[in-house]
């Protein structure tokens, strides 16, 4: 391989007769060694399963005191697969459409609470797709779903070779991984003489930290730091940009 | 021998309408009253992928080859335009999914480029290896459909058991096996820690010793060098003018790598070679994409054993969010704020990169004020190379169509978009 | 803009004479139903659910009685709301006649030459022009560059209504120098009270400019007008307004008049009580009348139009003339004769 | 008293006892089976020599097993040299062994589909035509003292009757009247020419060693195999062999990435079971004369407690061997081109014949066998 | 399918009949999106799905079961209906990915089709694509529904009661739904060749070069990038300039269409660059001219540079832009009959995301 600052010439093996009956030689015994001793790397699914790492993208669980409705997860979605719904309590919560759902887990690395969060489920079939969407209190706990694996089988590589190790447990597959909450912004009024008192900022707050009254001609606006949870909807709400998300 | 044409009145067959064939009738009837033979290598043929080649023989010989393309049409130009740029990560990734590093990395390198962020040197070093195993997984794809064309399963088998170890080390690495996204504006999304990368590093000297014995059983076998050997050849100039891209051209002599021509990432610091052949034929655009995959296992392990430290998120992006104590360095909890106001300046910016299948061409028309792209522009290799296939086919047998087509790696969906 | 935030602050409502209704059925009720209403859409810039909505029709809010938030912005900016008619001429720096050397526009071309040379001199980055397609219906061009205004069809007058301050919203938004703004008296009293309420738009609306107007039109009205007068719209190439007449002048080069008062039927109930010719409150006013042909007449009111008219002076981008104030003048008077306020009931 | 051929119904017994086949091991079951009235004949009959070769063992019987075992076999073999399982489930203490019951049954119950353009008459029928061809030779192949017909033709008529098969499989491309069927049955036909001659002239070169056609003094005068006598003509029967019956390198006609199964394509059900199996029978029957003509067919050290079903065991065994070495060329070798695969047929496979006629004639020459 | 079910629980060798359709599912090799590089893992030596008896094998009539891999579009679904049709009877048919579903990533693309509208769909697996276990679990799931013979899926979600788990405040007011993240300019400025200042000495001369072998075919040559340089022309002087050009630059690398509504016009844009001449390899030149909307019509230069053939027709697909002399103008190419005309315009508007579900769904 006579290489020339960076660029190699490809060798074509030479097609005399003798190198074609070598050729055939060669091929058999690399088929015959293989079938003395054969190396497989086959994983029999029904009855075993193979180890996935942590941050696997599989179905999504929900937690519902975690979660502060700021509809990231609906924004960012490619698919458009999370849509929120109405809860008793006013405030929206997601439901994914799983026959939409491309599994790319951006609204679960987009959530400021972490509230959605990964699990190893992934080899589910449906028979219709009403079933697959799911609301949000079907987000809660993992489904139950039809488990035939008593093996666990693990790629490792041993002296230079693919070895499948198969341990006799029947992995756990949701359980809720741990995530460090961001500290939060707070939400306050930094032009406040943009402000044109819409009150589209007090109807979209889904914490109720922005309340209001009218008092003697002027509508007053009051922004509780303790209830605001950061999750910036009034400020893009804002029609003139009045408000600002500050530090705490 | 005299051409017997025989003179009946010749109707063109009931399917050509009943498929909408995009042949005139009268193309029909000139073909048969030349006494040649119209085949239909149709979509649910199992010699051709999802697209439709119509075949004007004379006896065993081709004489024209026609293409009817777009059966995997998804229409990503369109959709993308009404998509937020980082929306569109995962949709323009998918024409080829089986090579999500260099796709990904196209698409993001153009908005690095118009908003010129800086991205740190970890993070282009992991982005290198993701390039890279996509390139060995995208090359071991098509020597597998190569082979099944050619009639021989183990050629089948074996490459998708050592695909096996590439979707390993994605889902290490990534958690999906397949299309990871992974590659974002700025960066990558979370750092890999030492035991991945000691995975990968390992996986590749499994993968070199088992293509020793794919070589023997497939590569060297004589049947399938005879097979391929002076079929479908392209010279030098016939590549040039139909834009023939990636190591089909480096086949036919042309030494042509984005990553030599335009150096992006860690290319110009690790040092490989780009593997180059004279006779343009199936045979040599085999043996570029093998010695490729040796290229690509060198170029991983350079650039982990010198992997630098450091963050793997760019300053420019993550630095807006001045919160005091930052949890970790990697963008979980952030993205979508981060990501969100992307919004690119007005003009059109054009970035080349090496897919795994030859050059892949993103360019962008941003409009400066709405933060979704105006006009997505992407040509996939398959669509480039496409003609220098068709133009490729003509003069050869019936039963080389497959091997051409193994030969080229055509991948309709990379092609429809 | 303060650097201090605040978690309490409060802002004045405007007074409702109505009771019970929302804010938007009181200023439907006194302005639009009232016929004041001079379209000249601030209403619906300012709307935070942008429901008012504006084009060729009347002002209206559909279903509004339940997506109006009830914030009365609409009231806070609307010029005719406790309606005060601006009149007479209007304090200015100078008033020349002027034909730009670059552009050839409605006269002397030179509302195009004053946003050329303020885009040059950085005053603003963008501009909000009125273009059309074939059938002269109104389309929004925003201009950044200088190139945008060698099309010919931005340039020159167009006499019907416009989205332009609809389109302001986004710009001002987006914008980092500043806008500039092209438009109507009645537009140019709408912009200012938008600058008096929110305090965004003072700071980016920096070039203000207000065009000679005796009435204006909806475009479905004056085409269709135009159509039973015999003028095919595809055809015509300018249309203006000089001494009383309306020209309109064909590709083929053939010019058709008619006189003004024919169109009497089809002038809007806002532009029959509006007394403001010039735009007063604008920063330059521009028209064709009082200057000569070929020339338009330049009023320049503020020091942000006197340095651009310095800029333009210094570079010779326009032929500078003599114009006569008191053909302005005499036409300023007209305007408050025939519109007088409050408008007296016809019988 | 009724009489067939002018022998009593206890005569014909006498015959069939006489010159039934006797295994030891199982001697006093088929005693006790002769005694009771009504079974006593069947039992009879199918022990009769000449029924029990053409209907057991290397008949009918060891068709079956064969073909059930090889296709198991192949699937195991190139799944095994592949780096996976192969067939596993279906009856997973034995392997998968099932795995080819189980498809035959699919195919049974699917429904079979005539479709508009092809000659219906000819679409159904031929493929079931196409068994006479292969089945008739086990007639005259015998197994030590098992044999059906004995003349001293045997290999001749064998030989003549495998030549009709890509006769009947040119006509079912005919018959589908679908485009790749058209290109399948020519291909069929370019290749038939291509391994029929010199597989004739290396049975004629084999011929001239033994000096008769006729199988059962060829296995006698078998001492040392045929193989070593003859080596070319073992390796060139070989080639054809894989020809005959399409094997991997040489999958022309039946090219299902290329041409769509060739003149199989629009057949479905039970026609595309019995269609698909075709190749194989001939395979045993190819497996049979290859057996007999090089590996000494039936010889081989007595099996103790068989007696006479011992040679048809071995015969059994050593086709099964050849039709194991096609199985595994299956995934070593990609499939060659038309004109490839005539050239070697044409040049390679002639010389090598003309080879083995001449070191047939000096092996007879030097007072071989 | 309910009646494929019917006719194998029928008569009385249904268990035999039952016990073979199972153990030898043999999918048709019908590949039609992306996700087949999944169906290839799951029965190539990974998963191996010969063990359940399933064999990929190539041709429709000998098969049983369709596996439908990823997105149908339009031109497609012709295909898997007459695919489905030529099947023999008992014939069951499985969705993979996600595209398959509901569309997937491609939603709202004016080419996909819903397969559950073209095939009868047993059974769905959601993924993109799905890994191989679950096509496996798809394939379990199908046979059990072949033994035992109702469907069911094969796993269900388990509904929690909601306002057991957040505390319900005494006055309830229903939210206000954000607006979308979307902000798309309504009238957008477009420019395509704006100038940059880059110290780029190599193109200063390389422009000097063209600007003196090109003399009055082009209206401006400027450099807007590194290694990036714009010209803009007629469309009549093209072809024109594309004879000079063929020697140097020798091959297209894109031909692109820009749709400007509000300005009334198409920008074209052919970028062309060369591997024939060594320091010209990085260099990509966009030759740009404008067309008006409404009759565009632009002379076709697939004569001089055959490399741009596929991409005009294309562009004449999606745009309407009619490349005078190119032979293949008027025929549809990559879009089948029935879409939507001229689909890439900016009129022609695709249905937008909806992001707040109307009441809750069951």
């Amino acid at each position: 391989m006579e290489t020339k600052f960076g660029r190699i010439k490809v060798l074509y093996p030479k097609q005399r007769l003798i190198d074609k009956i070598k050729g055939h030689v060669e091929a058999l015994n690399a088929g015959l060694k293989e079938a003395i001793k054969p190396g497989r790397i086959t994983i029999e699914y029904p009855r075993e399963r193979r180890e996935l790492p942590d941050n696997f993208r599989g179905f999504l669980l929900f937690d519902v005191d975690a979660c502060i409705s700021c509809f990231q997860c609906a924004f960012v979605c490619p698919a458009n697969a999370i849509n929120m719904r109405g809860a008793p309590n006013g405030r929206y919560y997601p439901c994914i459409d799983y026959t939409k759902c491309i599994f790319c887990h951006f609204c679960a690395d987009t959530c400021p609470r972490g509230a959605l969060h990964r699990t190893k489920i992934h080899d589910v079939a449906f028979s219709d797709m009403d079933e697959m969407l799911a609301t949000t209190e079907e987000l809660l706990k993992p489904p139950e779903m039809i488990r035939e694996d008593k093996y666990l089988v693990k790629y490792e590589i041993k002296d230079g070779d693919i070895v499948l190790v198969k341990e006799e447990t029947v992995v756990e597959l949701a359980e809720r991984p741990k995530f460090e909450i961001r500290p939060a912004k707070v939400s306050a009024c930094a032009h406040p003489e943009n402000c044109i008192a819409c009150t589209l900022c007090v109807m979209t707050c889904p914490s109720n930290a922005i309340s209001t009254k009218v008092e003697n001609g002027r509508r007053v606006l009051i922004i509780d730091p303790k209830l605001c949870t950061g999750c910036g909807l009034c400020v893009k709400e804002c029609p003139t940009c009045a408000l600002a998300l500050i530090e705490r | 021998m005299k051409d017997m044409a025989i003179d009946i009145p010749v109707e063109p067959p009931a399917e050509l309408k009943s498929l909408f064939i995009p042949i005139p009738p009268e193309y029909v009837e000139d073909a048969y009253n030349k006494d040649e033979y119209l085949v239909l290598v149709g979509p649910q043929h199992p010699g051709s992928g999802h697209m439709r080649i119509i075949l004007r023989l004379k006896g065993d010989i081709i004489m024209d080859a026609i293409p009817d393309p777009g059966y995997v049409h998804r229409s990503m130009e369109k959709l993308a335009e009404n998509r937020l740029y980082i929306q569109n990560i995962p949709l323009l990734e998918r024409p080829s999914i089986m090579d999500p590093g260099n796709y990904n990395l196209g698409y993001v390198r153009v908005i690095e480029k118009a908003m010129d962020i800086e991205v740190p040197e970890r993070a282009r070093y992991i982005r290198t290896i993701l390039a890279e195993l996509g390139r060995i997984g995208t090359h071991l794809y098509d020597a597998g459909i190569l082979a099944v064309f050619l009639g021989h399963t183990t050629g089948f088998m074996w490459p998708f058991g050592l695909r096996e170890l590439i979707c390993e080390s994605f889902l290490r690495a990534t958690g999906t096996r397949i299309t990871s996204s992974f590659i974002v504006p700025g960066g990558i999304r979370w750092d890999l820690d030492e035991k991945v990368l000691d995975f990968i590093n390992k996986s590749t000297y499994t993968l070199e010793k088992r293509l020793k014995g794919f070589e023997r059983i497939f590569i060297k076998n004589p049947a399938v060098i005879s097979r391929l050997r002076d079929v479908g050849i392209l010279n030098r100039r016939e590549a040039i003018e139909y834009g023939v891209v990636g190591p089909f051209l480096r086949a036919s002599g042309v030494e042509y790598d984005v990553r030599r021509v335009e150096p992006y990432e860690a290319y110009p610091e690790l040092d490989w070679d780009v593997p180059i052949a004279e006779d343009g034929d199936a045979y040599s655009r085999f043996l570029v994409r093998v010695e490729e995959i040796y290229q690509s296992i060198s170029i991983i392990r350079q650039a982990i054993s010198d992997m630098p430290g450091g963050p793997v998120m760019s300053e420019d992006l993550i630095g807006r969010i001045k919160e005091k104590d930052k949890v970790s360095r990697d963008i979980r909890g952030y993205f979508y704020r981060i990501f969100s106001k992307l919004k690119l300046p007005s003009g059109e910016y054009t970035v080349l990169t090496e897919a795994a299948r030859g050059t892949l061409l993103y360019s962008i028309v941003s409009d400066g004020e709405s933060n979704v792209p105006y006009r997505v522009r992407i040509i996939t290799p398959g669509w480039a190379y496409l003609r220098g296939f068709m133009e490729s086919l003509k003069g050869s047998r019936v039963s080389d169509l497959q091997a051409i087509y193994g030969s080229f790696g055509y991948f309709p969906p990379e092609a429809d978009r | 803009m303060s650097e201090a935030c605040y978690l309490k602050w409060d802002v004045e409502l405007p007074e409702r004479p109505i009771k019970g209704v929302k804010y938007f059925g009181n200023l439907k009720e006194f302005v639009i139903d009232s016929g004041i209403c001079s379209h000249c859409t601030t209403c619906a810039n300012i709307c935070p659910v942008r429901g008012i909505t504006a084009g060729d029709k009347p002002i209206d809010f559909p279903n509004w009685e339940e997506l109006c938030v009830d914030c009365g912005a609409c009231i806070r900016v609307c010029p005719r709301w406790n309606y005060v008619p601006l009149n007479g001429m209007g304090e200015f720096k100078e008033m020349v006649a002027a034909k730009s050397r670059r552009f050839t526009g409605q006269d002397g071309g030179m509302v195009t030459e004053i946003i050329a040379s303020a885009l040059e001199m950085g005053v603003i980055d963008r501009a909000i022009f009125v273009g059309r397609d074939d059938e002269w219906k109104p389309t929004i061009v925003h201009v950044k560059n200088i190139e945008q205004l060698e099309v010919e069809r931005v340039r020159g007058t167009k006499y019907s209504f416009a989205d332009v301050i609809v389109e302001l919203r986004d710009a001002v938004f987006h914008t980092e120098k500043g806008v500039g703004v092209i438009g109507t008296p009645c537009m140019v009293s709408g912009v200012r009270k938008l600058q008096k309420t929110v305090r965004r738009y003072h700071d980016r609306v920096k070039v203000v400019i207000g065009l000679f107007c005796t009435e204006n039109f909806y475009h479905h009205q004056l085409y269709s007008f135009l159509e039973e007068k015999g003028v095919d719209v595809k055809k015509i190439a300018k249309t203006d307004i000089t001494k009383g007449k309306f020209i309109a002048t064909m590709e083929s080069g053939d010019t058709i008049s008619i006189p003004v008062k024919e169109f009497e039927p089809i002038v809007p109930s806002g532009c029959k009580v509006c007394q403001d010719f010039s735009g007063v409150e604008s920063d330059v006013s521009v028209g064709s009348v009082g200057s000569p042909d070929g020339f338009s007449s330049v009023i320049v009111r503020t020091d942000v139009a006197k340095d651009i008219m310095d800029f333009i002076r210094k570079n010779d981008y326009a032929e500078l003339g003599e114009v006569k104030q008191t053909v302005i003048q005499k036409l300023v008077d007209f305007k408050i004769k025939i519109h007088p306020y409050p408008p007296k009931k016809k019988e | 008293m009724v009489t067939i051929f002018g022998l009593t119904i206890s005569e014909i017994m006498n015959i069939m006892v006489k010159e039934g086949v006797s295994i030891p091991l199982i001697q006093p079951l088929i005693d006790f089976l002769l005694k009771i009235p009504i079974i006593q004949y069947v039992v009879a009959l199918i022990l009769w020599k000449p029924v029990f070769a053409v209907l057991i063992l290397p008949g009918l019987g060891g068709l079956m097993i064969s073909l059930l075992f090889i296709i198991w076999f192949e699937r195991k073999l190139t799944a095994r040299i592949q780096w996976r399982m192969g067939p596993l489930e279906v009856s997973r203490p034995i392997a998968g062994l099932m795995q080819p019951m189980a498809d035959g049954m699919r195919y049974l119950f699917q429904e079979v589909i005539v479709h508009r353009g092809a000659h219906k008459p000819y679409f159904v029928q031929l493929p079931i035509l196409a068994f006479i061809p292969i089945l008739l030779p086990i007639v005259f192949i015998p197994a030590g003292s098992i044999y059906g017909i004995n003349s001293p033709y045997s290999l001749i008529i064998t030989v003549a009757l495998l030549a009709l098969i890509p006769v009947t499989i040119i006509a079912i491309g005919w018959a589908s009247n679908s485009k790749f069927a058209y290109i399948g049955s020519v291909r069929e036909a370019f290749m038939y020419f291509a391994y029929e001659i010199p597989f004739m002239i290396m049975v004629l070169g084999m011929i001239i060693i033994y000096g008769t056609a006729d199988m059962a003094t060829i296995v006698e005068k078998q001492g040392i195999w045929g193989a070593f006598l003859n080596p070319f003509a073992f390796l060139g029967i070989l080639i054809t062999t894989a020809m005959a019956t399409s094997r991997l390198p040489f999958e022309i006609a039946e090219a299902d990435q290329e041409i769509a199964f060739g003149p199989f394509v629009e057949y479905s059900g039970i026609l595309f079971g019995l269609v698909m199996t075709l190749a194989y029978e001939k395979m045993y029957i190819m497996g049979l004369i290859v057996s007999v003509l090089f590996l000494g067919g039936g010889g081989g050290p007595a099996i103790p407690l068989l007696g006479d079903l011992s040679p048809a065991i071995w015969l059994f065994i050593k086709a099964l061997a050849v039709m194991m070495v096609m199985a595994f060329l299956r995934s070593i070798y990609p499939r060659y081109r038309l004109d490839q695969a005539l050239r070697i047929g044409w040049n390679s496979l002639i010389s090598l014949s003309l080879l083995s006629l001449v070191v047939a004639v000096i092996v007879r020459f030097m007072g071989g066998v | 399918m309910d009646e494929h079910i019917e006719f194998l629980k029928s008569g009385p060798l249904s268990l035999v009949k039952r016990w073979g359709a199972k153990w030898s599912l043999w999918p048709v090799h019908l590949v039609t999106a992306c996700c087949g590089v999944e169906l290839a893992h799951a029965y190539a030596c990974g998963y191996d799905g010969e063990r359940l008896g399933s064999l990929n094998y190539g041709i429709c009539r000998q098969t049983n079961l369709i596996i439908v891999e990823g997105a149908i579009t339009r031109k497609m679904a012709k295909v898997l209906r007459i695919t489905w049709e030529q099947m023999p009877d008992p014939k069951f048919v499985i969705v993979m990915g996600a595209c398959g579903l509901n569309g997937g990533l491609f939603w709202n693309g004016y080419h996909m089709v819903k397969p559950s509208d073209v095939v009868p769909v047993d059974y769905f697996i959601p993924g993109c694509p799905p890994t191989p276990e679950a096509l496996l679990r798809g394939i379990r799931a199908l046979q059990d529904k072949i033994m035992t013979g109702e469907t069911n899926s094969t796993a269900k979600f388990s509904k929690a009661d909601l306002s057991s788990i957040i505390e319900i405040p005494e006055e309830i007011k229903q939210k206000r739904v954000p607006t979308p993240p979307h902000s798309i300019a309504k009238a957008p400025v477009i420019q395509i060749d704006g100038q940059r200042e880059i110290e780029w000495d190599e193109g200063a001369n390389l422009i000097q070069t063209l600007k003196k072998d090109l003399e009055g075919l082009y209206i401006s040559i400027e450099m807007t990038d590194l290694n990036r340089i714009c010209l803009k022309t007629t469309p009549e002087k093209t072809p024109e300039i594309a004879e000079r050009l063929k020697f140097t630059f020798d091959h297209v690398k894109s031909v692109n269409v820009v749709d400007v509504p509000n300005e009334n016009k198409f920008i074209i844009e052919y970028v062309v660059s060369s591997y024939g001449v060594k320091d010209l390899m990085p260099v990509l030149l966009s030759i740009i001219t404008e067309i008006p909307r409404d009759n565009p019509r632009h002379p076709s230069l697939a004569k001089h540079w055959p490399s741009a053939d596929y991409m005009e027709r294309e562009m004449h697909e999606f745009f309407g832009v009619w490349f005078e002399d190119n032979p293949w103008m008027g025929r549809n190419f990559l879009l089948s009959p029935d879409t939507p005309e001229y689909p890439l315009r900016k009129d022609f508007k695709l249905p937008r995301e909806t992001y707040v579900l109307r009441g809750d769904s069951r």
